[in-house]
């Protein structure tokens, strides 16, 4: 019976991430629009397009690796949901009890991406194998600073997972971005990268590679990739708030506290031009990483 | 007693006498001879051995006079050791060499086998006698028949090989013969157990210069670092089986000599710096030297001479343990180094030039030849499970004993040495592609030569295997070594004195 | 008879019996190979048991052969991945010249390696440890290309640290008068101050060379890439573990019983973190995959060493699953290199391509053991990353822990390159002809692969004996304070519980993959890789779709300053110094009989002038 | 005679010697002719034999043989060994010289030359 709401309880987050996720992403295309002085589309227009992808029928693929990577895709945004604590003191569903261990949720994290490359790569476009190329580069820039972060707090709290760090925050009533401030810049600017925003976009390069990794997918598998990303942006966005923002107790908080952080990349990504990769890397591996060993130095110090 | 000490010097310069009158009758007992001697003598000589394991050490006194009016000689535990060794080698080499130069002609297998005996005859008596002059005698047969085999070729550069043994050789034998009178001049004896008596009567000053002068007479012969400038192109020059004559017994000979000098005539106990310099200066000179060898003979001379440094290394050790791992590696070499030359000369054969790099894939179509110098390749740089790794690891810790760790950690670095210039060449016979330009289609060995090979081959392994088979005797050997009372006991002792 | 003679005896003796019968019948070869590594296999499984030595002596050095618990988990390796890869060495060189030598230095090898667990005595190490780096040379010069080259690079970095070692057994010997690893154990801490430096020093250039620690690590990539794969296999897979093994010993057994120990652990955490790094770096830039993988070996090696520096209870399971989950997922990816080579021809990954559809099951392979090795869960490579991470940041090494979490992300880069590079993009038809490979040679890669899989769910299968070998060098239980079954735990006791995750990840899975296939999915048809929108243009046949050079050009030219230094070439320039000067040295044999005259009369000289100095 | 000559004589002979070597070394170390080697070899050869003679010298010696009425003249006996190893150490020296001079012709018909530093074709 316990299992059977868990698994629920899964299911209902999912959709939540579902919902919230697509919704998130739409008012990103509108605010970019108005500040590029466009009209942009609804914020509903992200349903439309994956209601339309949906319902088509799937003509031509490539192999059954490409048909796998979606579900690779999906695998890892799902997991990682599940690992990470939507409301504080379970307020929402438990999930299935992961615990959320912040070094497996970074090794998840990754899978997925690694899955659609494989997708992408079995399509023969050029094009996606490069956007696959850079976007794994530019991984390697944005996680360090990342890791950093992570590391600072797991060594100042002595735990490694979100639920303990989401503990110290209820207990001491602190937010962790206050009281380990270094990792949360080193994690803020590292975030920059995560989301592929710009000047981070190259991986997706809109104009020049036909998008990318994704260019030779269509109908279900478009659709697939759509509601992971989004998934994947909801999860990431509470993985921060969790951490950093002392979780939130209910939903429309976690909405305004993940909508808040979610801002930082789109506004910062909305007035900058794009980076080469490894300009990225090099971006990343500058003040980010600075902060970050400021931060593993504070933590461990105090 | 199956026989006396004496036969073992007598019959084989007989024999080299012999072999040209019974040519005469019958051309192949020119082959034949030197194999039934050498066989006996193999014979002779381990059951003699046996014997003196069993019961003690033999002193001949020849015509029965006591030392020191008679000149006695003295088959020892060490002694008889070594004897037995080099008639073995002698009679593996006959073996070997057996059809040598049978199709070309019949006066150059005379020579050969005429002055092979002289040799052997030459190396068993430097090991067995009692008697420095008698020493000195032997040293100069050996001397002589070397050079002569050494410029057996014609039409090469063996005379000139030959010509720098026979000046250096000349000087050193001059050297000796100082060294001797030295003694005699102090001590108004010859023999061995009588100086090795008395040598403490001897003025100090007296006494170094001698010792000086004998390491200079014997270390041609052994092949100490400044005296060796002829092994290299003696080695290369002279016909394989002579190369190893060299590496098997002749060396043997001198070293032993060098060091019953240091131990029992000049009575040195403890540690022998100038052993342990000149024996490391040696190795390192020699190791290094062979590295960037373009001839293979030469290379393996180049090996053959670093062995006998760290074999004096063992030696200047003066421990038990030194002793015994000096004599092991003496042991090991005299059976890997003629294995190596007796597939090497093979290798060369089949190379135009000589060179190293001619031998290119013969491994492919000289299968044995090449998996015997393989085999010795690996048995003398040391590898485990063959024959030399353990006398290598007897010296590595006899020196650990004595503390002697920058020795250790130099002789491993030579060893490294060792095993690139060894490895090279293997590389090169098996991996390479052959190559018709270079090589000629390969001359397969005889059937005597692969037979002499296996047996080695084959005493590489069981020592390898089971170094414990030869452990007794060593031990045996190198407490006879070090026993000096016992040995002047031993010699004075025996047969009847002057009196009137 | 004991069973332990028995073993080696049939090794012995089967490897010469299948380099004879080689001579006779391929057949009876290939069946007299398999059964030499089954048998004795079968027999150390079911009839050695733990703690049983056999005693004798050589040359009066008391020497002992038993397998302890610690020396079982190496077993493991050795044997399981020795037996697969022979099967699929069987197949895999078919055909091939001189398979009766390379059949007779693998079952060496294979011995060797078991000899040297059986050691509980330096010597029979030394012999066996010799033993393996021959009869493994002979296999990295089998194929004869560059052999003068890497070959020899090999066995001179092998011979410096097999000198290195016997030096210090040798200086053991003279200190203890034991050759018995447990005396040397046990005498320790009582040695003076330099022979505790100065052992452990050795001893670990001996075991650091073999597990490719840089800077030692250079023969590694050339003997790797050289050696036929079937044996590459076991050469990174187990043999490498040899100096794992002899590693553990020191730092457990020796280094953590001195106060200086700590030093030492630093000084090997980082240079096993020099190691990954750099091995992850190089093995990105690589275009070969054997080199490519053979730095990954090298990188892999360096967490392994890392874990072994730290030494925790937590880090040593790390190490040591690692070590037995490295040894089958890189076993598996240099089989699938064999295979793809002996399908094509080739192992450069800027020339084949699109093999998915023509290797299936050595692509499934080497997916499962690309993930293993990129240690992304569910499969067995995560356990011992998440392990290693943890003791790391449970031991206090915060800077150690930013250096590895950077190689291991950039080895997603290789690994990619790895699958794609082989198998995904264009299907050329240049390799149109290609075929899997004999089942012989994908049945041994798939029971690996799944392995992989099993241990990822079910660590405690490993780290159960793990444990047991732990005990044995003085730690204390970990079962239940580090692991259950399936489930792991961290310093602070934070709780990893793999099965449900698993039982997740498997479900969302298929749920996604049925989603995808349902519905209208058998109109889908399947096209060539030609059939592609590229900006709307349709790209002929003739036109190069193939995106496979300067595959990471932007990364590394980001990485380059830590790129910049290279060690190979001072050893390079080190070593042709050295031969200038032997050439030089060799030039004092002048040649002229006069000279030598000179010489002797010198020498002369020389010994009078200092003949007080020589004899006092 | 006193003793003091004959000190003086056993001086002059050592003497002799010693200088009869240096001359031989003279020769092997600086001339270049193979021939002339030789003959240096043969200088400190004769040398060293002077020498050795000259220990077993003893003025108005009589010859070593013990025969009746002469049991104990052995204090006035030369010395026999040393001429036993000069005859012996002669025979040598001359086989040594005999296979050097048949080398020289072997070497002369080689290089045609008998120039020392031209005959190295073997070095290194």
């Amino acid at each position: 019976m316990d299992l059977l709401t868990n698994i629920l309880g899964a299911i209902a987050t999912i959709i939540l991430a579902f919902v919230v996720g697509m919704s998130y992403g739409g008012i990103v295309r509108k605010i970019t629009a108005r500040v590029h002085n466009r009209l942009g589309p609804p914020w509903y227009q992200n349903f439309i397009d994956a209601y339309k992808l949906f319902g088509k029928t799937t003509a031509i693929h490539h192999g059954w690796m490409q048909i796998m990577g979606p579900a690779f895709l999906m695998v890892s945004s799902v997991v990682t949901l599940m690992f990470v604590p939507v409301l504080n003191n379970g307020g929402w569903f438990t999930n299935l009890n992961f615990k959320g261990d912040l070094i497996f949720l970074l090794y998840l994290m990754v899978f997925g991406p690694l899955g659609m490359a494989l997708g992408a790569g079995q399509t023969g476009n050029p094009n996606s194998a490069i956007g696959v190329t850079r976007g794994l580069s530019q991984m390697v820039g944005f996680e360090i600073p990342w890791v950093m972060a992570l590391v600072a707090l797991m060594i100042q709290f002595n735990t490694t997972t979100i639920t303990g760090l989401m503990d110290v925050q209820q207990m001491s009533g602190t937010w962790l971005m206050f009281s380990s401030p270094f990792a949360f810049i080193a994690a803020v600017l590292a975030m920059l990268g995560m989301f592929r925003y710009s000047p981070f976009d190259i991986v997706g390069a809109p104009t020049e590679l036909a998008s990318g990794p994704v260019s030779e997918n269509g109908g279900k598998f478009l659709f697939t990739m759509m509601s992971s990303g989004s998934i994947f942006s909801f999860v990431k966005l509470t993985l921060y708030v969790d951490l950093f923002m002392g979780g939130a107790d209910n939903l429309i908080i976690l909405l305004i506290k993940t909508f808040s952080i979610y801002m930082i990349p789109v506004l910062y990504g909305i007035v900058s031009p794009r980076y080469r990769t490894e300009q990225a890397i090099r971006f990343f591996w500058g003040w980010p990483l600075f902060f970050g060993i400021l931060a593993i130095l504070y933590a461990a110090i105090f | 007693m199956v026989g006396s000490p004496v036969l073992l010097i007598a019959i084989p310069l007989l024999a080299a006498f012999l072999i040209p009158l019974l040519g005469i009758f019958w051309k192949e007992l020119v082959r034949i001879i030197p194999g039934l001697v050498l066989g006996y003598l193999t014979i002779l000589s381990a059951s003699l051995y046996i014997d003196v394991l069993n019961t003690g050490t033999i002193v001949e006194t020849i015509a029965g006079w006591r030392a020191p009016w008679g000149i006695n000689l003295v088959f020892s535990p060490l002694t008889g050791f070594l004897a037995t060794l080099m008639t073995f080698i002698g009679f593996i080499i006959w073996l070997y060499s057996y059809r040598f130069k049978r199709n070309v002609e019949f006066e150059a297998a005379k020579k050969y086998f005429i002055f092979l005996m002289l040799l052997v005859a030459g190396s068993i008596g430097i090991v067995i006698t009692g008697d420095i002059f008698n020493q000195f005698v032997f040293i100069e047969i050996v001397g002589i028949s070397a050079y002569a085999l050494t410029a057996f070729y014609t039409g090469r550069n063996s005379a000139e090989a030959a010509f720098k043994y026979l000046i250096m050789g000349s000087l050193s034998a001059s050297a000796l013969l100082i060294a001797i009178i030295l003694i005699y001049s102090q001590l108004g004896t010859l023999n061995m157990a009588e100086i090795a008596a008395n040598i403490h009567n001897m003025p100090p000053q007296y006494r170094v210069t001698a010792m000086i002068f004998f390491i200079i007479g014997i270390g041609v012969e052994a092949e100490i670092f400044p005296l060796n400038g002829w092994a290299p192109d003696a080695y290369t020059e002279a016909p394989g089986p002579v190369g190893s004559a060299f590496a098997g017994i002749v060396v043997k000979a001198g070293i032993y000599a060098m060091v019953r000098m240091m131990f029992t005539l000049f009575d040195i106990s403890g540690p022998m710096q100038i052993l342990i310099i000149i024996g490391m200066i040696t190795l390192v000179v020699a190791e290094t030297s062979a590295l960037r060898q373009v001839q293979l003979k030469r290379m393996l001379a180049y090996s053959s001479i670093g062995q006998m440094g760290l074999v004096l290394v063992a030696f200047g050790m003066g421990t038990k343990a030194g002793v015994f791992a000096a004599l092991f590696l003496m042991l090991n070499h005299a059976i890997i180094k003629p294995l190596l030359f007796f597939s090497g000369s093979y290798l060369v054969f089949n190379s135009k030039e000589k060179n190293i790099s001619e031998m290119s894939g013969l491994g492919k179509l000289m299968p044995f030849t090449a998996a015997f110098f393989a085999l010795g390749s690996f048995a003398i740089v040391g590898l485990p499970p063959f024959a030399g790794f353990w006398s290598k690891l007897s010296v590595l810790t006899a020196a650990a004993n004595d503390g002697l760790l920058l020795i250790i950690a130099i002789v491993l670095l030579v060893s490294i040495v060792e095993i690139v210039y060894y490895f090279r060449v293997i590389n090169r016979i098996y991996f390479f592609k052959f190559d018709k330009a270079t090589s000629v289609v390969p001359h397969k060995p005889r059937v005597n030569a692969l037979i002499a090979m296996a047996i080695l081959a084959i005493l590489i392994l069981v020592i390898g295997f089971y170094p414990d088979s030869v452990s007794e005797i060593l031990n045996r050997a190198s407490e006879d070594l070090l026993n000096t009372p016992d040995y002047i006991k031993n010699v004075l002792s025996t047969g009847q004195s002057l009196t009137y | 008879m004991e069973i332990i003679y028995l073993i080696f005896i049939l090794f012995l003796s089967g490897a010469i019996a299948t380099f004879l019968l080689g001579k006779v019948s391929k057949r009876l070869r290939d069946i007299a190979f398999i059964t030499t590594l089954v048998v004795p296999s079968v027999l150390f499984f079911t009839q050695i048991n733990i703690g049983q030595t056999v005693d004798f002596s050589v040359l009066g050095i008391h020497l002992s052969w038993g397998i302890t618990n610690f020396s079982y988990i190496f077993a493991y390796i050795v044997l399981g991945l020795g037996v697969l890869a022979g099967i699929y060495a069987v197949a895999a060189m078919k055909g091939k010249e001189n398979l009766g030598f390379f059949f007779f230095n693998y079952i060496l090898s294979i011995m060797a390696m078991m000899g040297i667990l059986f050691s509980r005595d330096l010597i029979s190490f030394f012999v066996f440890w010799e033993i393996m780096t021959w009869s493994s040379y002979l296999m990295v010069v089998f194929t004869g290309k560059d052999v003068q080259k890497v070959g020899i690079k090999y066995f001179i970095f092998s011979a410096i640290g097999a000198y290195a070692m016997l030096m210090a057994i040798v200086i053991t010997y003279s200190l203890t008068g034991s050759m018995m690893i447990s005396n040397l154990i046990f005498a320790f801490p009582d040695f003076e101050f330099g022979m505790q430096i100065l052992i452990p020093v050795l001893l670990l250039i001996g075991f650091g060379v073999k597990s490719a620690m840089m800077p030692l690590h250079v023969w590694a990539v050339g003997s790797y890439s050289h050696s036929p794969m079937a044996y590459t296999a076991v050469f990174s897979g187990a043999l490498s573990k040899m100096g794992i093994y002899g590693m553990i010993i020191v730092m457990a057994g020796l280094v953590s019983r001195i106060p200086e120990g700590y030093w030492f652990r630093e000084v090997i955490a980082w240079m096993g973190a020099i190691t990954a790094v750099g091995g992850t770096l190089w093995a990105v830039a690589q275009d070969d995959a054997k080199k490519m993988l053979a730095y990954s070996s090298v990188a892999q090696l360096g967490y392994i060493i890392i874990g072994i520096a730290i030494g925790t209870p937590l880090a040593m399971l790390a190490s040591l699953f690692m070590a037995i989950l490295h040894g089958m997922f890189k076993g598996t990816l240099f089989m699938a290199v064999g295979a793809i080579e002996k399908q094509t021809g080739t192992t450069n990954f800027t020339e084949v391509t699109g093999l998915i559809r023509k290797m299936p099951f050595t692509f499934l392979a080497s997916l499962m053991s690309i993930i293993a090795l990129a240690g992304i869960p569910p499969l067995g490579g995560f356990i011992g990353k998440w392990m290693l991470y943890e003791s790391v940041i449970g031991s206090n090494h915060y800077l150690l822990i930013i250096v590895i979490f950077f190689s291991s992300t950039a080895a997603f880069l290789y690994c990619y390159k790895f699958l794609f590079g082989f198998f995904l993009g264009q299907e050329e038809k240049e390799w149109a002809h290609v075929k899997e490979a004999p089942a012989m040679m994908v049945v041994p890669m798939v029971i690996l692969a799944i392995g992989t899989f099993i241990f990822g769910v079910f660590p405690g299968l490993i780290l159960n004996p793990i444990d047991a070998g732990l005990q044995e060098l003085g730690y204390a239980v970990t079962q239940g304070r580090y692991w259950e079954m399936s489930v792991l735990f961290n310093e602070w006791g934070d709780t990893v519980v793999l099965q449900p995750i698993l039982y997740t990840i498997l479900a969302v899975f298929v749920f996604f993959l049925a989603f995808v296939l349902t519905k209208n999915f058998k109109k889908t048809r399947y096209v060539s890789t030609k059939d592609i929108s590229s900006s709307g243009e349709i790209p002929k046949e003739h036109e190069n779709l193939t995106f496979s050079r300067g595959f990471f050009q932007p990364f590394l030219r980001s990485v380059e300053p830590l790129m910049r230094r290279k060690i190979d070439p001072y050893y390079n320039s080190f070593g042709r110094g050295m031969e200038a000067i032997f050439d030089f040295v060799r030039r004092i044999y002048t040649g002229n009989g006069q000279t030598y005259a000179l010489y002797v009369v010198v020498f002369a000289l020389l010994l009078l002038i200092f003949k007080d100095r020589l004899w006092g | 005679m006193n003793i003091e000559n004959i000190e003086i004589i056993r001086i002059g002979v050592y003497a002799t010697s010693i200088l009869l070597i240096l001359i031989g070394l003279y020769a092997v170390l600086t001339k270049k002719s193979l021939i002339k080697i030789i003959i240096g070899l043969s200088i400190i050869d004769g040398g060293i034999h002077l020498l050795l003679i000259g220990i077993g010298y003893i003025k108005n010696g009589t010859a070593p043989i013990f025969s009746p009425g002469f049991e104990n003249a052995s204090a006035q006996m030369v010395d026999p060994v040393p001429q036993a190893l000069v005859l012996t150490a002669i025979v040598i020296g001359f086989g040594v010289t005999a296979v050097a001079l048949a080398l020289i012709i072997r070497l002369y018909r080689h290089h045609n030359t008998l120039k020392i530093d031209e005959i190295k074709n073997l070095k290194w």
